[in-house]
């Protein structure tokens, strides 16, 4: 290893001589900088390296004397870990300044040098008074770049940024005096071991003051103000160092002065940090400027991260170094990476505007990149920030510090709710412009993203359980190819998905036995099946095909997980897949944008209740564990189970649904409806065959998950026939057919199960030909409002069909298969004897009949508009698929024992009492019997006969044209007079109005409403003014140590 | 005596302070401050610190100050262009 | 000498009330400039042993006798770097104070709000 | 008005809040264990009369490269901010009174003298190189009013301020060759005690150190005295 | 149960039985009607008449495939309905198919047909015949409200769903029909009754006043012949089906007449007496009055079997 002391010679020698080796010219002095800089990240690689490998950490006794009574250095794991990180985010943003630096004065790069060699010593001093000047090196030069915009809203935020820094170097003096004073050294080490803080109240205000100078410059809420001035005002280049490398040389310095901390000290920080990134987070909300924006999230995540550790340190679960390395640690460089990742990018963009980042689309890397970084900044997998929140989550349990989670989840969400919005924006929003982008500035984006994925995959190892995460990493090689061979063709990349899912579901299926078999059929089977349509897009369609890997990866996986980790990460991977399927759609941006906030929402809920079982069973991960359970198992079913009913939209959670799906293209409508939401009831079913009577108190808790089903039925089907737009109006008949899939599992009976295994089952058929035929009709009439379609069975038969068996089978019409659910329906009903939701639930059911009526009229039947007179039918890619699917309805009307009595032995093994057998094709309950075959033929006799009578007396039936027919005395000339479309069951309405008012929606949107005022309400105090800031931080200085003394 | 002349001279420092914090004059407040520095220095003195009084005489009320003139003339010769 | 360190801390209080309540910059520079001083005597006093001399060994003070008759040097020389150090500061806000001037016009920080919320 | 009185009350309570500073600490009784060996080994290990010198130097001395460098910084930085524009004019050249001019000329050589002085002495008498640095610098402000030379040779300054540090840098790194640890100032033979040639390297790194912050205080106030435009 | 092919042969006699029985009651309500109007009214084998009158006529027109198939899955609902109940309790030959299929098969299956006509309308080339079936689909599922009430209420009682495991518990006299066992599900049953046999008040959707052309006068020759076919079966096979579950069921067809008769003139009574109902009227009339009895009468089933 070679001496660290060379990190700071090399950065002096090199600061002192640039002006004179300037003179030589500019090129000769970058030359120095950027060889100082790179040999300085060498310098602390190596030593890391070198660590890692087993070497032993550095001392730098200065002066040759031994500490306490010179300054020491120390290169230890810590250490050379974070200069290696501050020393190359360092030159990456030192050459992304490149052209700045190439024409500014000398005096830059000087100043630069300085501050990069000012990090190292902040993180490898052991000296509390070398501390503070390596602290003010790093400060002053940091003022001074900020210098570097030759512009006012820089140069006040410079000025404050100094202002506050001054007020936290005064507490930093008075606390080292003091400590040493008490201590009589300035050697760290020895301090912590010298230091009574039980001896008087004055040491305890030494310690404090020291601390809480640290604490002014990790920018805690509400003493952070002049913070977010500079992060939106200065360079971003230098934001960049700022944000991140700043931060984690102040972090690094709480580490080292940790020892001197006691528990009350460690709640106060833990309270700061978590109070800081719920509060900013929260303001986050109301930015519109990006870089403020970035502001808000940085501070809330250093807030995170401080807030963690310490809890992690008070509670003891930072002795076990991998603990807190992973949580912390994941989390820091999480944040570490992608933050500076975006204010790089903040650069190259340069707009004022959260929307004026759409230029990025122009250039396909790097919204890619933005997207990296964004998704790992909300902590999504595959990246650290989502290992580091789920082991966080997990030990904070096992602690039981619940709170600091709620907070923690809360804080997050909050941030992916603004994250998500840009996001949003940036993939949807219209404009001109374009980005420039040179070699030196794509350099540091490309490397810290790549960084930042192979790290995710680093921490997947890592963690815990992380082994599990295998089964994650075939479909996630074949998502990161086709991300590299998205300039294909469509077609050949379509081919491609198309052949591997199928080889993978080959391969997978025969190894899965019961209900996890048919969730295989519906997921994969149905997923190349819904794969087909996208023969019918021409050109590249970039961006789709890694993403819909990545939501069958997710589905897969979910089916072959077995730890509690595995589904989590699944369940992430399934949503964000999805999530970018969704936001494809033409005006689906709100609406995948609160599809991600309930998933994710809904995800956090889960992972408390992930994070509990972990804590309370002995720490482990298996599923299986969940059927052990003894305490507290009504919370944690709840938890998880309230994730499961986002996803599957249940009444209350179910408002992203009809936009998400309804907006989606073609193709995607299909597979979200029809296979995804399967997903949240297969998660229902792995979590209910383990807990079987989830009671909290006295309350059973699927006593009210059968009241919801029932509701969300009714609603649902309510909603879905005032509906004018046809997928979302098929959007909300899922919300509604996914309450039947609850009521049946909330029986918790045999039969019930099975009611609820033929929903889910029959909901793909017939969701998915309806969704494929009415997204193919779309795309031929390019509109998506029923009354403005009519007469299209003309144009398009073979759509109708479709749509005729779709609704009939939806419906639950016999002969169609729908009718299974609804003759298990009544014999659950039977059998359990809740009728009051029953009740409910089959009213619900019958108001089904309306909107099926009117998407097969308003679309097919009626008059033909002018302007549709020469639409196709539908594309063959998009037809073969439906086809398929009708004949499977018809298979499955004739012989729903094939796939329901297999099913139903299996789920002998959680309900033994089978409530139902079979013979030959009839199905036989205690009250009741349905023999699918017999009713098909009978009806389909019947049927033809019929139509026989008809033919032989009526079969030179002519055809009348369009307009030869007279009524009301008037012969029409208009198809629009001749066909009534528009709010088609206004008589509902005006019966039944009061359900249809969107109470559901008006909460959400108070409590989005709510939360946006109260972020207004609070960055109000960020009045922009200097003195004020320095006000806030009195006050919180004041206000922290009446807290921590208790008086 | 001793504690007497300290007496004395604190209040006359945070009489300076408080004069220079309130002063309306640039000028005065700047020299003021100088003022209270070069008082520091002599109470230095009183503490055994030599090295420091130097110091403090030197930079904090010498050149400290100056650089508050110079910096002062130079936004007089600004002027006030609002 | 306990009666310096009161001293100190009224000079930062003082200090810091002028950082809070005057609008001008360079008052607030000034301010800023009598904190430093008050805490470098609150760290002065804090090195200094009641009845002691400085900690230059010379005819009166030899080495043998140092160790009972001397203060700290240890605060002395921490001082010393915060004097210089505190110089650094106020020069660079010094700075900034003509920068701001020359772009703004106004010296006074309420005028500073360019960027908010 | 109200936020005035507001402001003072949060004095107030802070002020309340460092009273234990005040009221619970008791001076040393006697020096602190660091202290103790600087006074007791001090003198021989280094060879410095002057204790505070020898802690400035060697055994904290990386403070005070650190401090000359966040000098170094904040006269960059000055430099920086009030960096001219390009096509700036000439400064106007100002004339100041005979007296004041012969004078300075007369005394500028002294007082280089005398801040020579301090810093050579530095580990025997009060004071170092930040002391003679700051009376070198006072000497060219004179000039600097005075008017002698109102355009400071920025190409000697910047020679002396780089080359001192530079220098001075690779004194530490002598250090670690020669002796036990960067900044070591035992590379030079400890000396006789109390001699102006002794206590090793010291005199000469105070030397440097007087140098470079002379030149670097030179480069704060000719950059804020430069007249813009 | 289970079949047999000699079934197929009685079913159709008993169908052809019930398509009679039900075209003579057409025309015999119809003459009530009139007399109660104190109009003369037309003969009571009109009916038939107008059967054959129908088929027989030549202006054969379309407005399309599904206007075409519309009167198809109206009377295969219509069969299909009757088909699934057992018509003649103990009878192993007129049990009809009932083994295909128990109550809730036949509640289900009364909405092929509607959707057939609904369809085939829905085709045709008038607006209005849209908005009659709007009407006519808000309005079946309101009183399919009751109907539900009453079928699932019966099926708690019996602890089946088996038309003829209920007719089974109704053996051995008055005293175990349902009617005299559980009068207030019974009362709800007739409500539902009422509401599915597109009588006043519920039969705006029929309207020929307001809707010059209601989806059945769209339909006109050979098609209207279908749809009067249909007519007659349809309503018998739903009377069929509440004699069997309310009413005791019948062993042979006399008694099935009798019953048939006597619960069909129920809605005929309360046509003649009752004006007719607007559709949100009749929907939120379901919704307060028939729901909330039908509750109660739920509740009291539950006691009853506990």
């Amino acid at each position: 290893m070679v001496n660290p002391i060379y990190l700071f010679v090399i950065a002096l020698a090199a600061g002192f001589l640039l002006s004179l080796i300037d003179k030589a010219g500019r090129s000769a002095a970058l030359t120095v900088f950027y060889a100082a800089l790179a040999a300085m990240a060498g310098i602390s690689a190596q030593a890391f390296i070198a660590i890692l490998g087993g070497a032993e950490s550095a001392m730098i006794f200065t002066a040759g004397f031994k500490p306490p009574f010179s300054i020491n250095l120390q290169m230890g794991l810590e250490e050379s870990f974070f200069t290696m990180i501050v020393n190359v985010l360092g030159l990456l943003s030192g050459i992304y300044l490149v052209k700045k630096l190439k024409t500014e004065k000398v005096y830059a790069l000087v100043l630069y040098l300085m501050m990069i060699m000012g990090l190292n010593g902040l993180i490898m001093t052991r000296d509390l008074f070398n501390l503070f000047v390596f602290l003010e090196i790093t400060s002053i030069a940091t003022y001074s770049l900020i210098g570097i915009e030759r512009n006012i809203r820089s140069l006040s935020a410079g000025f404050k940024y100094m202002i506050a820094g001054g007020l936290a170097s005064m507490f930093f003096l008075i606390g080292t005096i003091y400590l040493y004073r008490f201590t009589g050294v300035l050697h760290l080490d020895s301090m912590a071991e010298a230091l009574d803080l039980a001896s008087g109240p004055a040491v305890v205000l030494a310690v404090f003051t020291l601390l809480i100078s640290v604490l002014i410059e990790l920018k805690p809420f509400p003493a952070n103000g002049w913070a977010l001035d500079v992060y939106e005002a200065a360079d971003d280049g230098l934001v960049a160092v700022i944000a991140s490398a700043s931060s984690a040389a102040m972090l690094f310095v709480l580490y080292k002065i940790t020892p001197l901390l006691n528990g009350t000290l460690l709640l106060a920080v833990a309270g700061i940090g978590l109070t800081t990134f719920v509060l900013s987070n929260l303001m986050g909300l109301m930015q519109h400027s990006p870089k403020r924006l970035l502001g808000y999230s940085s501070i809330g995540q250093i807030g995170l991260i401080m807030g963690v550790y310490a809890l992690l340190v008070h509670s003891g679960a930072a002795s076990e170094p991998m603990t807190l390395l992973l949580v912390a640690g994941g989390l820091f460089i999480n944040h570490f990476i992608a933050k500076a990742g975006l204010f790089w990018l903040a650069g190259l963009v340069g707009k004022d505007s959260l929307e004026g980042w759409h230029v990025l689309r122009k250039k396909p890397v790097l919204v890619f990149m933005f997207g990296v970084f964004i998704l790992a900044l909300v902590g999504l997998p595959p990246f650290p920030g989502f290992f580091a929140k789920w082991q966080l989550v997990m030990v904070f349990s096992e602690k039981g510090l619940t709170l600091a989670t709620v907070l923690v989840l809360l804080g997050s969400f909050l941030e992916a709710a603004y994250l998500f919005r840009w996001l949003g924006k940036v993939l949807k929003t219209e404009g001109e412009g374009e980005v420039k982008t040179s070699f030196a500035q794509g350099l540091p984006l490309t490397l810290s993203a790549l960084a930042l994925i192979g790290l995710g995959a680093g921490f997947s190892l890592w963690i815990p359980g992380g082994s599990g995460l295998k089964i994650l990493y075939l479909p996630m090689l074949l998502a990161a190819a086709l991300f590299l061979l998205d300039f294909l063709p469509a077609w050949v990349k379509n081919t491609l998905v198309i052949l591997l899912m199928s080889l993978y579901a080959w391969q997978l299926l025969p190894g899965l036995e019961g209900y996890r078999f048919l969730f295989g059929i519906i997921f994969l089977a149905g997923g190349v099946l819904l794969l087909i349509p996208g023969y019918a897009f021409k050109g590249k369609r970039r961006g789709f095909y890694p993403f819909a890997v990545m939501m069958y990866a997710g589905l897969a996986a979910l089916l072959i997980s077995e730890s509690t980790l595995q589904l989590f990460a699944a369940w992430e991977i399934m949503t964000l897949g999805s999530y970018f399927l969704i936001i494809r759609g033409k005006r689906s941006e709100p609406h995948a944008l609160s599809y991600m906030l309930f998933s994710i929402g809904g995800a956090f809920v889960m992972l408390m209740g992930l994070g509990l079982l972990y804590g309370v069973n002995g720490q482990s991960l298996a599923l299986t564990s969940l059927e052990t359970l003894t305490q507290s198992a009504g919370v944690i079913f709840l938890l998880i189970m309230l994730g499961f009913l986002t996803k599957i939209a249940s009444m209350g959670l179910h408002i992203w649904l009809p936009g998400a799906h309804g907006e989606a293209e073609t193709d995607v409508s299909p597979m979200v409806s029809a296979i995804l939401l399967k997903a949240g009831m297969f998660g229902l079913i792995v979590l209910m065959s383990a807990i079987r009577r989830p009671m909290i108190g006295n309350v059973d808790i699927t006593y009210w998950m059968s009241w919801l089903g029932a509701i969300t039925v009714f609603l649902g089907n309510l909603l879905a026939i005032y509906q004018e737009d046809a997928k979302r109006l098929l959007a909300y008949s899922s919300v509604g057919n996914l309450g039947y899939v609850l009521f049946g599992l909330s029986m918790m009976t045999h039969m019930g199960w099975l009611t609820s295994i033929a929903f889910a089952l029959n909901h793909f058929l017939f969701k998915a030909l309806l969704f494929l035929a009415i997204g193919g009709v779309v795309m031929r009439v390019k509109t998506k409002n029923m009354y403005e379609m009519g007469g299209l069975i003309k144009r398009m038969p073979v759509s109708f069909i479709s749509v005729l068996i779709g609704i009939i089978a939806l419906s639950g019409v016999p002969p169609l298969s729908g009718y299974a659910g609804k003759w298990l329906t009544f014999n659950i009903l039977l059998e359990k004897g809740w009728y009051l939701q029953g009740l409910v639930l089959i009213i619900g059911g019958l108001i089904a009949f309306l909107y099926c009526f009117r998407l097969i009229y308003a679309v097919f039947l009626g008059q033909l508009k002018d302007n549709h007179r020469r639409v196709k039918e539908a594309p063959l890619p998009v037809l073969i698929p439906q086809i398929i699917l009708m004949i499977a309805i018809m298979f499955f009307s004739a012989y729903p024992g094939l796939v329901l009595h297999p099913v139903g032995d299996f789920l002998l093994k959680y309900f033994p009492q089978g409530a139902i057998s079979w013979q030959n094709n009839t199905a036989l309950t205690a009250y009741g019997h349905w023999d699918g075959l017999a009713v098909l033929i009978i009806t389909g006799v019947m049927f033809a006969s019929v139509f026989a009578l008809l033919l032989i007396t009526n079969r030179k039936a002519q055809k009348v044209g369009q307009f030869n027919i007279v009524y009301a005395a008037e012969r029409p000339s208009r198809p629009e007079l001749t066909h009534v479309g528009y709010n088609f069951f206004a008589h509902y309405r005006k019966a039944l109005g009061i359900f249809s008012r969107p109470f559901a929606v008006k909460f959400w949107d108070g409590v989005s409403e709510f939360a946006h005022s109260a972020a207004d309400l609070f960055r109000k105090i960020y009045s922009g003014n200097g003195q004020t800031y320095l006000v806030h931080i009195i006050l919180f200085v004041v206000v922290v140590y009446a807290f921590v003394t208790g008086g | 005596m001793i504690t007497v002349f300290i007496v004395v001279l604190s209040l006359v420092m945070i009489a300076a302070a408080v004069l220079a914090v309130q002063q309306k004059s640039l000028l005065s407040a700047v020299l003021l401050a100088g003022v209270i520095s070069l008082l520091a220095s002599i109470l230095y003195l009183v503490l055994a610190a030599p090295d420091v009084a130097m110091t403090e005489a030197a930079i904090g009320s010498g050149l400290t100050t100056i650089v508050f003139l110079f910096a002062l003339n130079k936004i007089r010769k600004q002027g006030k262009h609002d | 000498m306990t009666l310096i360190t009161i001293l100190g801390f009224i000079l930062i209080v003082i200090g810091i009330w002028g950082m809070l309540s005057q609008s001008n910059i360079i008052k607030i520079i000034i301010g800023f400039s009598i904190v430093d001083t008050g805490i470098h005597l609150v760290m002065v006093s804090i090195g200094y042993l009641k009845d002691r001399t400085a900690p230059i060994l010379d005819e009166t003070v030899g080495k043998a006798e140092a160790l009972a008759r001397v203060v700290d040097p240890v605060p002395s020389a921490l001082v010393l770097t915060a004097i210089v150090i505190g110089l650094a500061v106020t020069a660079l806000m010094l700075a900034y104070a003509v920068k701001l001037h020359e772009m703004k016009g106004s010296l006074d920080i309420h005028d500073l709000k360019e960027l908010k919320w | 008005m109200i936020k005035k009185y507001a402001v003072l009350l949060l004095l107030g309570a802070f002020a309340l809040m460092l009273l234990p500073f005040v009221t619970e600490v008791t001076p040393f009784e006697e020096l602190s264990p660091v202290a103790q060996k600087y006074v007791k080994d001090g003198p021989d290990e280094l060879g410095s009369a002057n204790l505070v010198s020898s802690v400035i130097v060697t055994y904290r001395g990386l403070d005070t490269l650190g401090e000359v460098a966040v000098l170094f910084i904040a006269a960059a930085g000055v430099g920086f901010m009030l960096r001219r524009r390009g096509d700036a004019k000439k400064p106007v050249k100002r004339e100041a009174s005979g007296i004041l001019r012969s004078g300075t000329v007369f005394l500028f050589p002294l007082v280089l003298l005398y801040g020579i002085y301090i810093f050579l002495h530095g580990h025997l008498t009060p004071g170092g190189g930040f002391q003679g640095g700051v009376v070198i610098a006072s000497g060219i402000v004179l000039l600097l009013l005075a008017g002698v030379s109102a355009k400071i040779s920025g190409t000697v300054l910047h020679w002396i301020e780089s080359l001192s540090g530079a220098v001075y840098v690779a004194l530490g790194v002598l250090g670690i060759v020669l002796a036990a640890g960067f900044l070591d100032n035992r590379i030079l033979p400890a000396g006789e005690f109390g001699r102006l040639l002794s206590a090793g390297a010291i005199p000469l790194i105070y030397s440097l150190i007087g140098l470079k912050v002379g030149a670097e205080l030179v480069g704060i106030i000719d950059a804020m005295q430069k007249d813009e435009l | 149960m289970g079949f047999e092919p000699i079934k197929i042969l009685y079913s159709l006699l008993s169908l052809f039985i019930i398509f009679n029985i039900g075209m003579l009651i057409n025309g015999i309500t119809r003459k009530i009607g009139a007399r109660v109007g104190r109009r003369h009214g037309i003969r009571f084998y009109q009916p038939y008449i107008d059967l054959v009158k129908n088929y027989a006529l030549r202006s054969n027109i379309t407005h399309g495939i599904m206007f075409y198939l519309g009167p198809v899955f109206r009377l295969t609902g219509g069969i299909g309905v009757y088909l699934f109940v057992p018509a003649i309790y103990g009878s192993e030959y007129f049990g009809n198919f009932s083994f295909a299929g128990d109550l809730v098969l036949i509640t289900y299956f009364i909405f092929f047909g509607t959707l057939g006509m609904a369809l085939g309308a829905g085709e045709g080339g008038h607006p209005y015949s849209a908005i009659g079936i709007s009407r006519g689909l808000a309005q079946v599922t309101a009183a399919e409200i009751p109907l539900v009430i009453a079928f699932l209420g019966a099926a708690i009682q019996y602890q089946s769903l088996s038309v003829t495991e209920m007719v089974a518990l109704q053996q051995g006299g008055i005293q175990n029909w349902t009617l005299v066992t559980n009068p207030l599900l019974t009362a709800v049953a007739l409500i539902a009754y009422l509401g599915t046999m597109m009588r006043s008040p519920f039969d705006i959707v029929l309207a020929p006043q307001e809707i010059p052309i209601g989806p059945p006068t769209e339909y006109h020759s050979t098609f209207l012949g279908v749809l009067q076919t249909n007519r007659a079966i349809f309503p018998m096979a739903k009377t069929v089906l509440f004699m069997n579950v309310f009413f005791g069921g019948a062993t042979n067809w006399g008694v099935l007449i009798l019953k048939v008769f006597l619960i069909y003139m129920w809605s005929v009574f309360v046509g003649v007496v009752f004006p007719r109902f607007r559709v949100d009227h009749s929907i939120r009339w379901f919704y307060k009055y028939a729901l909330p009895l039908g509750l109660v009468a739920l509740a009291a089933t539950s006691l009853l079997i506990k």
